[in-house]
Formats: C-alpha cells, structure tokens, sequence
C-alpha cells in the first residue's frame, strides 16, 4: 500500500471514530463555528468536532505543524478533503484568518508575525475581519483614503471602512491603510487589535433585514510597526491576491444560498404545478427550463475550468467569469421564483406566510448584493474585456 | 391621448407634487414601517386627501364627488409612486368607489359614496384567492339561507382589508370555480360574525390583510347590483384599477430612475463620475426609452377609461404590463447602480424595488396581461 | 366659410378630380417615382399624377412658388396633406432633393444656388444622392477625408465615399468634404453633376442581395467654387442638422418595411394557428404578444411626441430614441417571424418558398442595417444619454 | 466530460483544422453559392474527407468505419462550423449512418456502412413534414401492398436529400398522426418511381430537399429494422445528430465572434479602436461567457453519447438550445459591430447569421428543446 493509500484509510478511520454524528449532518447557518475570544457553539458536538480537529492541525490541513496547521502534503489534503465529503463532514472551523490572511502570512509575514497570529488562526482563538472598502473607494478600491501615518514605532490610523463583514464579531482586523500618495503605490497592509483605544464599529442594516456587515470608523488609533505585513506601500500587491480569491468565493455564495432555498423547479411546481407536477403555466415554464439550463451549463463551466487547471491549462479571467455569471443567474433565479411564487413570496413577517416562504423574500433581496460585493459585475466585465479578450482600454 | 394638460389638470398635478412632497414624502413610509404602525397609513393625511377631493375623484358630483376622472387620478397616483405613498387611494378611490358606482342601485350609492368621498369609509375589495392574480378563480361561496346568503371562503391580498369598513366581496352564487359567470359582490360590514381579518405585513410596509369568511350572515340587500353578475360590474373597475396601478408604478420608475440618474452623475470612482462610463449610459439610456413608452400607454390608458372606449381592457393590460416589465427593470438596475449603498437599507432606493415587486404582483403580473391581451388581439 | 375651409373643400375636389384610380391605391415600391434626367414611371398614371402635381408645385407644397413650390402655409399643407390621406393619394415624387437638399438650400443658399436647383428638384428634373459616409468615417462621420483643393475658381475633389443611396441612378450630388484640417470645423457641403469627369459609383451588393448603396469615388473632380452651400468650413453644421433628419426617416423604416411584410401575429396564426386561431406554441405566443405590445407603446410615443411638440414642449433626444427603438424594434419581429415561420422563412430563391416568404428573409437580413445606417445604436444610445439625461463625457 | 483531450484526439482535431483551413475554407461555400454548384458540396473533398475516416467515424471497424465516436466527430464539426463547410457530416455521417447502424439488421449493416464509410454513398434522413422540427409528427404512411410497402406523403428539409443515393424514410404504419409508435424506417433508393425531390436554395447556402412520395413501391426488405417501432431507433440518432449540430454551431460561433474581436481591435473611429468603448466591451464579454458554457454543454453531451449515458436526451436538449441561442446572439451581434461593412455581401461575416438561423431550425430551435428539457425534468 503506498503512503497516500495508508494515509487514506487511517484518516477516514480517524474521521469515522472522532466526527460527532450530528457534524456529519448539513449544517444550518447558526452552527457554524467561527472562534475567538467568545467562541460560541450552539450544538455542543461542534465544540468536541472544533477541539478534535484542532488537536489534529486539520482546521488549516496544509498549515505547517509549527503554525499550528496539519503539516499535509497537497495530495493528502485531498485525502482528507476528500474523505471529510464521503462522511458529510461538517467544517470545523470559519472565519477570514484562515482562508484570508493565514495565506497572506505564509507568503509575506516575518517569523516573528506567524508565530504571533498563525497559531491562534488554527487553533480559532482569534477571529478576524477584513478593512478593505471605504465610502469612496468600492469598485476603486485604490481611492482608499484611511490614513496611517508613519510615527516610528507606530502607525496612527485615522478614516473610516465600510463593508467589514463580522466586524462587531471580530478579535482583530487585516486592513489596507494609505501609507502615502501613490494611488496604488501608497496602500500597506496592517493588522490589529479591534479593542484598540479608538475603533468604532456600527452594523449596517441592509434591505434584506439585519447583516453581518459593519461600518468601522478609526480615530486615532495607534498601531505597533511591527504589525505591518510586507514591505511599505505595497499593501496593493496583497490586495490584489486577496481580491482574486475573494471573487472565487462570492461565486460560490449563490449556489450556497441557492442551498438554503429550494430549486426554482421545486418552487415553481409547488405554485404552479399541476396535478401530474407539470408546471401550469407554459410562459413561466419556459423560463424555469431556461434558469435551470444555464444553472446547468455554469456548473459544467466550473466542472470543466477545474479539469482544465488541473490539466495546467488554466484561464486567468476564469474567476471573474464566474463571479460575474454566477451571481447574475443567482439574481435571476430569485426574480423568477417570486414570479412563480406570486405575493407569497413577498412576506416579510407573519403568520400568513411559511418561514420557508419569508426566507425566499429576505434571500431575494439578498442576492441583489452578489453582484456587488467582491466586485461589481460591471467590474468582471471590464476584466473579462482586458485579460481574456484583449480589448484595448 | 390626453397628454397636453388642461388648467385644470395642471393645478391637480401641481397639487399633488405638493402635497405628497411636503406631507408624505418618502420618509413617511419609513416612519409608519419602523414604528409597526397598526392602520398603516396617516388617516389624518387621508382625511385631508379626501378634502382636496381625491377619495371621491372617479365619483360623480351627485353623489358627492369631485368627478374629475382617471386622467386627474393618474396625475395623483403617478405623484403617489413617487413617494411610495401609503394610502387608501387603490382600495376606496379607485377600487370601492367605483364598484359600488359601477355595480351598485342607485339607494346602494346613495348609502355608501358620499361617505368615501368624504374620506370617511374605507372599501376594500376582497377578490383574489390564490398567490398570482386570477380574478374569475373563485372559490368563496355564497349559499342562500332565508333571505339572505352565508359566505364561505377566504381571500388573499385585500388591500387595507384590515382596516376596511366595508368589504366588497366576490363570491360565487353559482357556475364553476374559474366562471366568470356565476360572481356575486357582497357588501359587507368588516366586522361582521366570522370574518377574520389578519394583516399581513409584507415586504414593501403597505397594506393588505388575509379575510376568511367562516360562515358570514348577510342580508339579500347586502348584494351589490344582481346576483350572478358581480364579474360584469366588476371587470371594467378592475381594468380601471390596473391603469391606476400602472399610473402609480410610472411614478415610481420615474423617481427611481431620476434618483439614480443623479447618483450616477455624483458617484466619483476611478477619478470620473460613474455616469460617464459608456456601459451604464447605455443601460441608462434604455431605461429612459422604457419609461417613456410606459408614459404613452399609461396616458392612452387613462383616455380610453375616461372616454370609456371599447379598448379599455387591451389598453389596461397594455399600460400594466408595461409597467410591470419598465419597474422590475429600473428598480433592479437602481440597486445595482447604487452599488453597496443601495443595499443599504438606510437609503432610500430599496423601497423601491420592495413597492415594485408587490405592485407587480398586484392585479396581474406582465405574463397575465400578456397572455389576456393576445387573447384580445384574437391570436 | 374660413380660408382654410375653403382651401380644404378646393383642394379635396381638385385631388378627386385629378388624382388616377391606381394612385389611390398602396405603392409597390417598383412604381415610385424618383424623377430625374431619365425619368421612369412603370405605371403610366404615376407620370399623369407627377405631372399635375408638379403644375400645382405641390411636389413641394410649402417652397415658395418662386422656386417651382406650392407656396402654402404649414396649416394649408397639413390640409392638402391630410386630404391626401383622405384619399389615399401616392406621394407623386420622391428623393433626396426633396427631403433633404431642398430644406438645407432653403436655410443656407444663395439666392442663384435656390434659382438654379429648387425648381429641377420641385419638378423632379434633377435626381439627387447624398455623399455622407466613408469608409473610415461612419459613426465617426465628422473623420471623412474627401478632400476638395481650393484652386480659386473650382475645388478639386479627391477621395471615396460609402453607402450613398442610389448613386448610380443620381444626377447630382450633395457632399461633406474635408476643406481644412481642423476636424468639425474643417467641414464642407459641396454640390456637383454626378457626370463631372473623375466621378465613379460601384454598387454594394448587401447581405440581403442587390442593394441601392453605393461606393462612390472622386478622381480630380472640379466642382465650382459657386456650388459651396454655406460658408467655408461650415458644412459640419449643415450636416448635423441633415443627419437629425435622416434619423427620424430611418426610425420610419422598420414602419415601412413592415408594410411590405404582415404583421408578426399574422404571421405567427399563419404557421402556428390552431383551429381558433391562438397560436398553438404558448412561448411564441408570449413572445409575439410582447413584440405587438411594444410595437403598440412606440406607435403611442410617436403620437405623444407628435401632440407634446405641437404643444411647445418638444425633446431633443426625441429622434434619437425612435431611431433606437423602432429599428432594435423592426429586428426583433424579424427575429421573431423566423421562429414562427421555421424553415419556410429561410428560403433564397425557389418554388418551394411563396413570394411572401421569399421576401420575409430578405426583409429580415436588411432589417439588420436599420440600426446601423444613419447613426447606429449605439450613437443613439450616446446622444439620449448625453442630451437627454445629461451624462457625462 | 471528457475535456483534455488525448493524443489521438489532438491529432484528429490538427487534422481537421489544417483541412479546413487549407482545402475548405469559408470562400469554398461562396463559390459554390455564387456558381449554383449542382451538387451544392465538393465531391473531391467529401473523399477527401472519407479517406481520413470522417465518413464512418460512428461506423465501427468492423463495418468498415473509423469508431472514433462522437467526441471525435464533434472536434471535426467544430472545425467545420468555423468555416461554414459544406459537406455530408452531418446527412451521413452524422445521421444516415449511425441510422443504419442503430436499426439494421446485420445484412443492412453489411450491405450499406461499408459503402457509407468509404464516402461512396450519401444517405439522407426523411423525417420532418412541417417547418417546424415535429420528429413525431408524421403523415407521410406506408401502406402494406403485396408482400411489401407503398409510401405516400411529403418530406421537408431533408439534408442533402437532392444528391442522396438512398434516403432513410420515416413513414407511418400505424399510430396517430403525432404518436411515436407506429413508426417505420424504409432505406429507399432516392431515384426509384414516385420520388421527386426539389432541391431547396436556402438562405445559408447549404444543402437540402423537399421530396416527395407519390405512392412509390417499396419491398418489404426496405424496412430498416422492426416495423412500427423505428422511432426507438431513430431517438438516439437523432439526439446524437442535434449534438453534432451543436459543435457544428459552437464552432460558428467562436470564428464569428473571434472575427468580430479581431474588428473590434483594428476599427478605429474617434481616434481609438472601437473595442476600447466599454458598452462594447460589455456586449463582448457577455458573448465569451456564452460560448464558454455553450462549449461544456457540448463536450459534457458528445461525451454522454459516446459512453450511452441515459442523460443523453436531456443533455442533447441542453446542447442544442444553448448552441441556439448563442448563435443567435453572436451571430446578430458580429453584424451590428461589423457596422455597414458587416451589411455587404463582400465581407464573410455575413454568411455567419445566415447560417446560424437555419442551423437553429434544424433538429429544434431553442423553444423545441427547452420544452423536452422541462419535460424530461419533470416539470
């Protein structure tokens, strides 16, 4: 048996011993365990899952041990991806240390800066949040104005971001600050605590109800040197490989929020359908044919960008395709369930309606934001224009 | 079309521009959906609508109305859209007035139009019992017992049926459930024996209530007009309705739209208002021709109900389906144009896209007038 | 009995007396009259009409009498132009001096330039083309670089135009020239004999078979100074206010085109007509009832601006958006013909297609240039933005 | 799907690139339009194309033919597409053949795909009878006559059909007009007594018939296969030919679109080329993503064909309706961007719509498939 094959079967062996029965279980959005200083864990066998898989490093598989991580090769990190899925293993563990900054440390953090905040990521001992969009600075994300000025041992931080998801949650935070006047040339990246003497944040009510997202003002707030990533003014080179791997994730957000609401076909039958199932009325039949067949042939895209990459063959406007394609079907979708589903959909309280029902609305009014945020659509388009087309400026 | 205004008409426009930007602008709807306001709407301002004429503005003078007709309400109702206005205008000016003046005998108008005009009674119609308009499908039932009738059945989407004085309600006294022959409009008292009346708060902060009738007693003279032909009186209100709807739904896009327009014009990214960018000139520029075709068969609609033209019903489903495919279009393309602060709920645009959909919904979405108005062309 | 009343009863009874039967009736596009120096009149009560119109100078009924026009006054015309419809009276004369040249000559001619081109146009002796476009200026039409050489007494024009309607047949030639090099005030209208040596024309075959466009091309040609319309390096302003013209004559293409062709829901009842007549596919169905109502609400636009500019209230950007639409209008029925009609729609020549069916494919790949001949949608798109809703640059 | 292609495939598809390019290229099917080629394909180039194995790419070795599959013939098709080739691919390799291999006995196999393979025979499918593909919907009957069939009705848009040596006829022994049972395939040599064929001049200049069958005899050994139930065998062929199409179109559309970015980089109007306007930018971009996903559905459904997936009704559907509606947006899109110069004979992307619309025709438009996709879903 060679050494993946062993290191197979004793991780599916270790899974199958150590995964909770309800962690193997889909997992409702409330369950979800993002750590820090206040963990909560509202199922408690997402508090043995969580401690397991720490005591394994597997909450940041390929980490290296030292960090805290798994210490895998790339192939046994599939192994174990791999089995996780076989079981319906639930992730241990979220938040934007792990899938944001961990991978900006181990490419630009100094030994000093791991060894502070890698472990504490794996282990969810800190949670982080991301300061990135300002007023003025979204789809110019450049423009950002908060200011950081150089006072020797420390930075003084003075301006506002907008957007930061989960920052009334979050243990510290990763920001782009203006270090000095060059457009992109003038960015650097720094972290710290959100308990810092003059860091305010404000939940931002969106149209779909309450959200995860903040308002952080900044007001005088004093940041250690040694806190700053990569080299002076050249936080824009980190933004940028975070911002092509945030766009891969957001593309997944409508097919995760798809999740959390039935096919359109499902909905749209239960309106509609007559009593053999076929939907009654011919025109919105056609447009649910329609939504599923492009739902189908975005998913055989992905399909089919995954075995081109790994046949080395990648395309670098692939993730703004489907950023752009995925959330705009995600819009349509919704817009054709509420037309199927008539004015029940459009519930926002009350006994009247089914939760199943005033989820569709809020979820509706939701997925306007997906071709916003991580980029406008508008944006994607412009990319797929310049990097995969070639078209002039 | 009626398009160049009379004096008239223009003092009608102008005062309503007035009123609902000084007396319910935009910001009065916040107001009434923060504090879960339990009628709805401002019966103060209603009240003072009423004096100005609007309650009973499709009513004629002998029964106490202003009788200005649809033209001088489109004008209202678009400056209504506007604001996203919550008011008993749809329910009792365009819908239980004129029922009541449509179906009604003449001691039946005499009882019931001059209170609305006055402003003093709310007369919703309770019609629709499934989640997509579908005005003949009806189920509610109304059986004689005596000599009177009993009524069994519920309804949906009433629009202020929760705080209606009178209900109008189509049930069906005979013929099969999706006849059109065979409906009977009921007036009956909102707090009668066995109505249940549940409010329903849904996503645009308007009114409307859920009614089941669980038995519900009336009198033969609760009938409005004859019995068995309810859907004939019906029909042209309901068509009138539909054109009042899209007036309002015109309103809106137009004030969406402007709104935005002006964000583009404001929003600086990459050193240059956003508005500059070729991309969404051309999505702007669409939008303008949409709301300008609207315009034309909401003004062509409004004439024809006034002249009360044979092509009402074709030019109603023309004008709200239209509107329907104009609002979804500009309120969608409002929010993406906003960006992040146009889901934001603290901006005012959001409302927009939330009215939109309900209107849309209401009395029949684009694929039902679609279909209805190939039907009238006879393909 | 007033003036006017008078003028409707003596011109209802002169048309009623002097109009022939077969002009009373629709037009086929063989039978219209262009005039010119070789004149054709395939019916020969066309040139009977032609004649007694051109006597009353009602070719042209609001040009001064002086000039060979009828010398009525806007109401009179509108008279003489609503008893024609009254009738169904053919327009006696068509062409491009007519609807173009003529008004231009009227603002800006010398009084010799009206004495020796207004009466040949008014009585149709002089067939007129229009040399616009080149090849590398179309939308960017203020980048044509015909040159004309000032020598003094004649201008030696160099250079090629495109698309120029019906060059092959004209007699004369009404052109925007490069007479500096500044690039809209360096702009002339010259006027030159289509027999002039160095003047050659090339038909265009379209996508849709033979055409009525041209390629024109000018080889040392000398045109007097005495034909500059205007002044020097002023022709851009002539040509603006020519091109908003020819806007509104596309935007009534589709209309016409459509004239030739029958309606969409006739066409669809015709192939998918069931016993009743409901069209028995119902997303075609929908699609037709869309294509009608929006037809339907543009026909009402038209009207409605029609009333607001009678009204003093007219829109700049108006123009602009009936060429857009009516010509994204036109294709979309053509699109939407084909669906319906399948197969029998996409016939070339043959006995298997009827002559109708023959002519829909025809008319359907010609609709095809509708939005892109005098300004294309996008220009359109650029002016209801920029003028309409003041975007900008 | 089987998307990374291996050696073999590599090769074919260089091959057919390289054929193409050199001896079929777009100005081939100009010249055989504007000479009115009798025959309306090359037969020098149809050998050619035998010769390396393209002919009987479906037919097994041990009939004769290459099994290269569809995967394989899907590359040719695409590169076919690019250049609008006319050819028999798609009446028999696509079609006739597979036809007689799916429902032949194997004295039908031996007798006709050897000849089929080697390029010696064209063999064109008679099915369809209206101008809308309805492959169930069949009057043309074979009435029992002696110890044989006669054929009576009338076939439309038979591929091919007026230069086929045998035609595959699709009558009706029994059933109902639209029933799929009742069914019957008959190999009818194309020159026997009663058969007129009148070759159609189509918009796209490729190749196609009407014929007609005036009660033409037939032996009872025409039958290819079982009686009443040659629909069974004629669905798979079928589907296999609308995904075939569909590679066919997906390759228009990529050499359509790749021209018009080529134009879009070198037009310059004010001073800059036309391409760096963002509107057009946009417009592009929303055709990449387009033909990107018509691309997956394509490879995912010839991959299903070749490894007999029982999702291959559906996936065909899908690939067929995506390829449609694609084709119809680029191709209508390449002459709005081409500008006039798109409008003129002269220049080639004109032949693009042209085809595109009678390709989308051919074995269902998108509305066709759309439907059968619903249905398949249980929708």
């Amino acid at each position: 048996m060679s050494t993946l094959d062993s290191f197979r079967v004793a991780t599916r062996a270790w899974l199958e011993a150590n995964c909770p029965a309800s962690m193997r279980t889909p997992m409702p959005e409330d369950e979800r365990v993002w750590g820090g200083r206040q963990p909560s864990f509202k199922n408690p066998e997402s508090k043995i899952w969580f401690e397991r898989m720490v005591s394994r490093g597997w909450t940041v598989p390929t980490w290296p041990t030292a960090w805290g991580g798994g210490g895998l090769t790339t192939d046994e990190a599939q192994i174990l991806n791999d089995e996780m899925t076989r079981l319906n293993c639930r992730t241990p563990l979220f938040g934007f240390g792990i899938s944001m900054l961990g991978p900006v440390l181990l490419k630009y953090g100094t030994e000093a800066q791991k060894a502070e905040h890698l472990p504490p990521i794996a282990r969810g001992e800190i949670r982080w949040c991301q300061g990135y969009s300002e007023p003025n600075a979204g789809s110019d994300l450049a423009n950002l104005q908060t200011k950081a000025e150089n006072r020797g041992d420390h930075f003084l931080v003075n301006g506002q971001k907008i957007w930061t998801s989960y920052a009334h949650l979050a243990d510290w935070i990763f920001c782009l600050v203006r270090t000095d006047s060059a457009k992109h040339r003038g960015i650097s990246f720094l972290l710290f605590d959100m308990r810092t003497a003059g860091v305010k944040t404000r939940p931002i009510a969106l149209i779909s109800g309450a959200s995860v997202f903040c308002e952080t003002f900044f007001d005088n707030v004093r940041v250690p040197t040694r806190n700053l990533v990569g080299q002076l003014n050249n936080g824009w080179q980190i933004a940028k490989e975070l911002l092509q791997h945030e766009r891969g994730m957001i593309s997944q957000i409508g097919r995760a929020i798809g999740g959390t609401v039935p096919p359109v076909e499902v909905v749209a039958k239960q309106y509609l359908g007559d009593a053999t199932g076929k939907i009654s009325d011919p025109v919105l039949r056609d447009a649910v044919a329609r939504q599923v067949m492009n739902d189908r042939a975005f998913e055989l895209t992905i399909r089919r960008a995954g075995q081109e990459s790994a046949a080395g063959a990648a395309d670098g406007g692939a993730s703004s395709m489907f950023k752009y394609y995925g959330t705009e079907q995600n819009k349509k979708k919704f817009e054709l369930i509420l037309k199927c589903a008539g004015t029940q959909a459009l519930g926002w309280t009350g006994p009247d309606f089914t939760p199943d029902e005033l989820t569709l609305c809020r979820t509706w009014l939701r997925s306007k934001g997906n071709s916003i945020e991580g980029g406008t659509s508008e944006i994607q388009l412009n990319v797929i224009a310049k990097r995969v087309l070639g078209l002039p400026d | 079309m009626g398009l160049v205004l009379n004096e008239e008409q223009r003092m009608l426009q102008r005062s309503a521009q007035e009123f609902f930007s000084a007396r319910q602008p935009l910001k009065a709807l916040r107001t009434l959906r923060d504090n879960q306001d339990a009628t709805g709407f401002d019966r103060e301002l209603w009240r003072a609508m009423a004096e100005l004429g609007w309650a009973g503005i499709l009513i004629p003078e002998a029964y106490g109305g202003a009788a200005f007709g649809y033209q001088g309400l489109g004008l209202i109702l678009e400056e209504a859209g506007r604001s996203l206005a919550a008011s008993p205008l749809i329910s009792t000016a365009l819908l239980g007035g004129p029922l009541i003046l449509s179906a009604g005998s003449e001691a039946q108008k005499h009882a019931w139009l001059g209170a609305v005009a006055a402003g003093e009674r709310v007369v919703a119609l309770a019609l629709d019992e499934r989640s997509r308009h579908a005005p003949t499908s009806i189920a509610t039932r109304a059986k004689s017992q005596g000599s009177g009738y009993v009524l069994k059945g519920s309804k949906v989407m009433v629009l202020d049926g929760h705080v209606a004085d009178q209900l109008l309600v189509v049930a069906r006294t005979s013929g099969a459930d999706d006849a059109a022959q065979g409906l009977t409009i009921f007036v009956v008292d909102a707090t009668a024996r066995g109505i249940t009346r549940t409010r329903l708060t849904l996503v645009d902060s308007r009114n409307a209530a859920n009614v089941a009738f669980d038995n519900v007693e009336v009198a033969a003279t609760a009938v409005l007009g004859m019995p068995d032909s309810g859907y004939a009186a019906l029909a042209p209100v309901l068509d009138g309705a539909r054109v009042g709807l899209a007036a309002e739904m015109l309103g809106s896009g137009l004030e969406a739209f402007e709104r935005t327009l002006n964000y583009l014009k404001l929003r600086v990214q990459f050193g240059v208002p956003i508005g500059s960018f070729q991309a969404l000139k051309h999505r702007a520029a669409l939008m303008y021709c949409e709301i300008e075709l609207t315009r034309s068969v909401v003004l062509e609609a409004l004439t024809a109900l006034d002249e009360q033209r044979g092509d009402v019903p074709q030019l109603a489903s023309l004008a709200k389906a239209k509107a329907c495919e104009m609002l979804e279009l500009v309120s969608s393309e409002a929010i993406q144009l906003f960006g992040g602060i146009g889901m934001t709920d603290e901006e005012e645009i959001g409302f927009f896209i939330k009215r939109a959909r309900v209107a849309q919904q209401t009395f029949g979405d684009a694929v039902f007038h679609r279909d209805r108005y190939a039907t009238s062309m006879g393909f």
